[in-house]
């Protein structure tokens, strides 16, 4: 498939089309995939396989000013957040070529790595089957098993809103993606407040996730404004560690598409996508069912609202045993 | 409600589900009733009445049988009132104090004609077993 | 850093009973920035306020503190105080001692600890105040009136005779509205046309009156003052300046199968027709969808006989652009439908009649010519029974009908009852009510008079069930005070039917973002303070569009919206809320989130060049139009990076108080 | 706040100004008591308020926040409340996911002709809020004197 879309984009760019490419390349490792501009010159070092986790959508921001087009190439999944991204303002539609791209699921290595598999050097697939070749030899895995969590609740192999799609995909969700959330819902609020003291405390702010999230985009975040009243740089306590994710998942709230590219990145484990995903629950049990990133121009459900919504204290009223 | 107590307009407005505060005596129940002239006190007099607690009459009177159940008065009821649950109650209120003569639940499934709107089947049952 | 004085109020005991005012001026007295702090027994008082400005002056104050009642009491007091001593209105802030201090404690301890709290709260905030001056906007001095009702034209006549201009936008052919189609007139009973056509001419002949009939409101902007609507004018087919609205072409028309209107469908017109005799503009207009021409292509004979030569095939909407400082919303009434009403047989029986084609019929002018006949036969009745409240007063759970008592049926029937009884008095007549409400100066009068002087037979009950029977209707209704159910076979039966807003006042109210009931009637700004007010700025109601009215009360809320619109544009500027929203471009991402919550569509967004350190060059920014924008603060909440704020209520300075409070 | 004393709660109840804060003066007005431990925040409208400001509050110390308004329907702004309401549902479902108490934070729509229902709504936050005892899963230590 690689082969194909460095054709079709070169084609693109020759007939005049667009005049470079978002992609992906070989980064430091032999599976690194990082996001990377190719024009006619290099499009040849374009990388598009099973390790193209990243969401590259986000990259296009920076790209508006320029002239002419981009072509962005975007898995199922990536192509809410462009819409997104369109519905914003933060990128125009018109400069984008968005090149839908096939996907099966992409594979994370870390998850081979707690499998206990070491040394790893390369790894071939074929057709459900992984064979990691290691430094101690060579081991098979089944694919499903190293699949990113982000693909355990697939958003389907549609491309929403693309212009062209090469390759066919495959949808590779397991279960309820709100199984966790209804588990920590169930919990009470002791036993949720230690979960959450648990993950947050490890939190180093490094701002990974609101780096790669393409739902923080604003130009000057409200944590790097010393005017906001809520900036700071770097967590000195419990209450900051709080303070930034609850922040960070309310800006998101209604905005966020579930990409699960914040827990991808995060350095420290923490299941940031838990809370994006508790707003999704609610608005979606509260407000109805609504996907960020469908379609250009929805009108998320917090600028929104209708005359007979539940009052604020819904929330108390739910679950009621554990108050 | 127990059986010896006396039914009280909030038993009635408990069995029933119907308001009679929102009534408010326009009477197109009574002038849409093909029962009138047999019923001592009419569609519009249940919900005054009940409103204002004189309870013991309506369930004295023949008027809770002569009433058809054909809910000709709840469907034209601009205020949705509904009288006829209101009757319907009076009438389950008097079969519950005169005690257990009426057909149990287990009785009913057999007898159930689909094409008949079950609360007529039910009200009409009571009726009968008077 | 600012320089504060802070001033305590006693209001006699009314504070000092429970606050130890003294306590509380020395406490400020070691907040930041504070160089003067007092107390004085009446602040608001002369002395008081003497004293305020002294220090303002004395010590150089740049920030003032009140600690004193409400600020809904005496905060524009204060103000006023700073600005005769040179200060800015806006850097002045009230601490509510009294209403939600002194007024709610009894221990003094309590009392003072916590007004030296709301001190300190006020004082925090000053300190982030900075001076807010109100901006201005122009008028354009011409009025919309959107309907041509007797409200519409009667507005456009009040507001044209002060002088300005006003354009009278009706979607028919002809101005009239409703009240063109009534008969007679309660209480007077004076034939309506006979008073409102002598209107119609006045307003087609005022100088300042431009009437653009057979045209809709397709969209508006702007604001209070300035609004740009854009009116579609639909092609009438017909050259207004050329038709002299002989007829001719009315006659000739060999389509006659469209249903007349104006006759509420009780006849048949052709499809180039003049809605009525005395309509204004007096031209012909022809329905496309009904003309032969316009179907295959041929006839054409209108063109053929119309010797101004004003017939125009080729005609295309029209859309006029024209800016206005106020806008009337005059959309009016119709009657409900009510063939929901089947117990009444409407549909099943053309001898069941709604009053408005009743009305029709007793009209010399209608399609009987005035003589009362049943439609089904050309009969002349024997017995009508009218019914009424049919689809008022409803409950909102009810599954047809309004809630609202429609306020005129009572009115009308009583009349329609007499003038049958005074015409006919052979025909006997019977009115069913629930309540016979006549409110109104000698409407009670002329109620009685129809049941004392014309002996209609007014039965308290109502109909249950009308039914169509070989000769007659059988109407079966109560008679609630003679307990008895009646049976009546009458030759007609008369609906008297809850009206309703106009079908296109929903669509309106949103173009103009004027809001609504739940019924699709205009609200008002306050119910009782500002009825005719609608609570967007400049956009002004009259008659049946904000709520059920007869006729006189029509005419004196159309005056009454009129004065308020000539108020409005009598001003050279209008003076704007200085607390409004505001972007910082160089925090803006142009993301549209404000746009989509804002109330009031103030906000638009623009390409512009920012230089800030994260970035450099052309982006999209948020721009609030001051002059639209009520400073409700939706969009800074909203906003996901911070860049909108609110001045008066700002970010930081709400901040400031909640720290002062949790301190 | 000293650990000494007897604890009292600290509350910060954000009124919007047409509705609520004139229920509240209203309450005043009536001479309606309610605990001196409950301090208003006028703002213009239900939505200003940024649930930023509820972070604050207690990060600052506060045990428990409130906010009134209009009753939907009623608003001067004519929909601000709506949006509010959303917003504070979104809020109030974060903060009692992450475990912290959920009658610390309340909305409450108060007229500007219910003083009565403002002396009262207060006087049960207050309850409510002594029974919860001091906020401290949100407090931040170092704002503490």
């Amino acid at each position: 498939m690689q082969e194909m879309i460095k054709e079709r984009v070169l084609t693109l760019i020759n007939e005049g089309a667009a005049d470079r490419v978002l992609a992906w390349e070989t980064g430091e490792f032999f599976y690194d995939r990082t996001p990377k501009f190719f024009d006619k010159n290099n499009v040849n070092d374009l990388k598009y396989d099973s390790f193209c986790g990243a969401n590259v959508t986000k990259y296009l921001i920076a790209e508006m000013p320029k002239e002419g087009k981009t072509i962005v190439l975007v898995k199922p999944c990536d192509s809410y957040s462009l819409n997104q991204l369109c519905t914003e303002h933060r990128v125009n539609r018109e400069k984008v070529y968005a090149l839908g791209v096939g996907c099966r699921g992409k594979i994370d290595v870390e998850k081979l790595r707690t499998m206990g598999i070491k040394g790893i050097t390369a790894i071939t697939e074929e057709g459900d089957t992984l064979t990691v070749s290691t430094l101690y030899g060579e081991k098979k895995v089944a694919r499903k098993d190293a699949l990113l969590d982000k693909c355990l609740c697939c958003k389907g192999k549609e491309h929403k809103g693309v212009d062209e799609v090469i390759g066919d995909s495959e949808e590779t969700s397991v279960g309820d993606k709100f199984e966790m959330v209804a588990k920590l819902e169930a919990m009470t609020p002791d036993e949720r407040f230690e979960f959450w003291r648990g993950e947050l405390s490890k939190c180093i702010r490094c701002n990974a996730c609101r780096n790669v999230c393409p739902a923080c985009s604003c130009i000057k975040c409200v944590f790097d404004n010393p005017k906001s009243g809520v900036d700071n740089k770097a967590a000195a306590d419990d209450f900051e560690e709080n303070m930034f994710h609850i922040i960070r998942a309310y800006h998101v709230a209604g905005r966020c598409t579930d990409c699960g590219e914040c827990s991808r990145v995060c350095p420290q484990g923490i299941p940031l996508h838990l809370l994006n995903r508790k707003m999704i629950k609610d608005i979606n049990e509260l407000y109805g069912d609504y996907q960020a990133g469908a379609e250009i121009g929805q009108r998320h459900p917090l600028t929104d609202y209708t005359l007979s919504d539940d009052e604020p204290s819904v929330v108390h009223e739910r679950g009621g045993a554990n108050a | 409600m127990s059986l010896t107590n006396t039914v009280t307009a909030e038993d009635l407005i408990r069995i029933s589900g119907v308001d009679p505060s929102k009534c408010m005596q326009c009477g197109k129940c009574s002038g849409a009733c093909p029962s009138y002239d047999e019923m001592e006190y009419h569609p519009h007099q249940f919900v005054a009445m009940v409103r204002k607690g004189q309870i013991e009459k309506l369930m004295a009177s023949d008027a809770i049988y002569q009433c058809l159940s054909c809910f000709a008065c709840l469907e034209r009821c601009p205020r949705n009132v509904e009288p006829a649950k209101l009757i319907e109650a009076v009438r389950v209120a008097v079969i519950r104090q005169q005690g257990m003569n009426h057909m149990t639940a287990n009785d009913i499934p057999e007898k159930l004609d689909e094409k008949l709107p079950q609360q007529a089947i039910v009200s009409a049952m009571r009726k009968y077993s008077k | 850093m600012q320089r504060i004085g802070v001033f305590v109020c006693w209001c006699g005991s009314n504070i000092a009973a429970t606050v130890d005012v003294k306590a509380v001026a020395e406490a400020a007295k070691h907040e930041p920035g504070v160089v003067f702090s007092t107390d004085y027994q009446y602040m608001c008082s002369e002395n008081g306020q003497a004293m305020i400005r002294e220090a303002i002056k004395e010590h150089r104050l740049t920030g003032v503190v009140i600690c004193s009642c409400s600020p809904r009491m005496h905060e524009a007091t204060f103000r006023k105080t700073a600005v005769s001593a040179g200060l800015n209105p806006y850097m002045v802030e009230i601490a509510n001692i009294r209403e939600q201090c002194s007024w709610i404690h009894k221990d003094m301890a309590e009392g003072t600890e916590k007004a030296i709290i709301l001190a300190r709260a006020a004082i925090a905030k000053v300190h982030l105040n900075a001076p807010l001056v109100a901006g201005t906007s122009p008028v354009t001095k011409r009025a919309l009136v959107i309907g041509g009702g007797i409200a519409g034209i009667q507005t456009a006549l009040d507001i044209a005779d002060a002088g300005f201009e006003v354009d009278i936008v009706e979607k028919a052919p002809t101005i009239g509205g409703r009240m063109a189609q009534l008969d007679k007139t309660f209480p007077t009973l004076d034939c309506s046309a006979c008073i409102l056509t002598p209107k119609m001419v006045d307003a087609a002949q005022h100088e300042k009156i431009n009437i653009i009939s057979y045209a809709e409101l397709d969209s508006l902007s702007g604001f209070v003052g300035n609004f740009t609507a854009k009116i579609r004018k639909k092609a009438r087919f017909i050259d207004e300046t050329k038709c002299t609205g002989c007829g001719i072409c009315t006659e000739k028309c060999p389509s006659r199968k469209g249903l007349n209107d104006f006759n509420m469908g009780l006849n048949t017109r052709g499809a180039v027709y003049i809605p009525f005799a005395q309509a204004i503009p007096n031209v012909a207009v022809i329905d496309s969808a009904q003309c032969i021409h316009f179907r295959t292509g041929k006839c054409g004979l209108c063109e053929k006989n119309c010797s101004a030569g004003a017939i125009k095939f080729d005609q295309k909407d029209e859309i006029l652009e024209r800016e206005y400082g106020a806008i009337v919303v005059a959309t009016g009434f119709k009657p409900i439908d009510a063939s929901a009403f089947n117990e009444y047989a409407y549909s099943d029986s053309p001898d069941v009649v709604t009053s408005l084609e009743f009305e029709r019929i007793m009209n010399a002018a209608g399609p009987t010519k005035g003589k009362l006949v049943r439609p089904s036969d050309g009969k002349h009745p024997h017995e009508i029974v009218f019914i009424q409240c049919v689809g008022s007063r409803c409950t909102e759970d009810a599954t047809k009908g309004k809630p609202y008592c429609s306020k005129i049926c009572c009115m009308y029937t009583a009349k329609h009852a007499m003038l049958v009884r005074e015409k006919y008095p052979d025909v006997k007549v019977h009115v069913f009510y629930i309540d016979a409400r006549t409110p109104g100066k000698n409407f009670d009068e002329f109620y009685r008079r129809a049941v004392e002087q014309y002996d209609v037979d007014y039965i308290k009950g109502m109909v249950g069930k009308v039914s169509v029977e070989q000769d007659h209707l059988h109407v079966q209704g109560s008679d609630l005070i003679n307990n008895e159910q009646i049976h009546i076979n009458a030759d007609m039966v008369v609906l008297a039917t809850a009206i309703e807003p106009d079908p296109t006042a929903r669509a309106l109210g949103t173009m103009l973002t004027a809001s609504m009931d739940t019924n699709d009637f205009f609200t008002e700004a306050h119910p009782k303070l500002r009825p005719v007010e609608s609570p967007t700025a400049g956009v002004f109601l009259s008659g049946v569009a904000q709520g059920p009215k007869d006729i006189p009360e029509t005419v004196a809320q159309a005056g009454a919206a009129a004065a308020k619109v000539i108020g409005l544009l009598c001003k050279n500027e209008l003076t704007c809320n200085p607390c409004v929203a505001h972007a910082n471009e160089a925090l803006c991402n142009g993301c549209s989130q404000c746009e989509r919550v804002c109330p009031y569509g103030a906000i638009t967004y623009e390409d512009k060049e920012v230089r800030s350190p994260e970035f450099r060059g052309i982006k999209r920014i948020a721009v609030v139009n001051g002059a639209i924008c009520q400073g409700c603060g939706a969009c800074t909440v909203t906003c996901p990076s911070g860049a909108m704020d609110l001045k008066g209520f700002s970010n930081s300075q709400i901040m400031a108080e909640v720290d002062a409070i949790c301190r | 706040m000293s650990v000494n004393q007897e604890w009292t709660p600290n509350i910060v109840a954000f009124c919007c100004n047409w509705c609520s804060y004139a229920g509240a003066d209203l309450a005043g007005s009536g001479r309606m008591n309610y605990p001196a431990n409950v301090k208003i925040i006028r703002i213009p409208c239900s939505c200003r308020l940024n649930p930023l400001f509820v972070l604050r509050a207690f990060q600052r110390g506060a045990d428990g926040v409130i906010l009134c308004g209009c009753h939907p329907g009623d608003c001067h702004y004519s929909t601000g409340n709506y949006y509010a309401r959303r917003r504070m549902t979104m809020l109030f479902s974060m903060l009692d996911y992450l475990g912290i108490e959920r009658g610390r934070t309340r909305v409450e729509w108060v007229s500007a002709a219910e003083g009565a229902k403002f002396a009262a709504t207060m006087n049960d936050f207050v309850k409510t809020i002594t029974d919860l005892g001091e906020n401290k899963k949100l407090e931040d230590l170092r704002c503490k004197k």
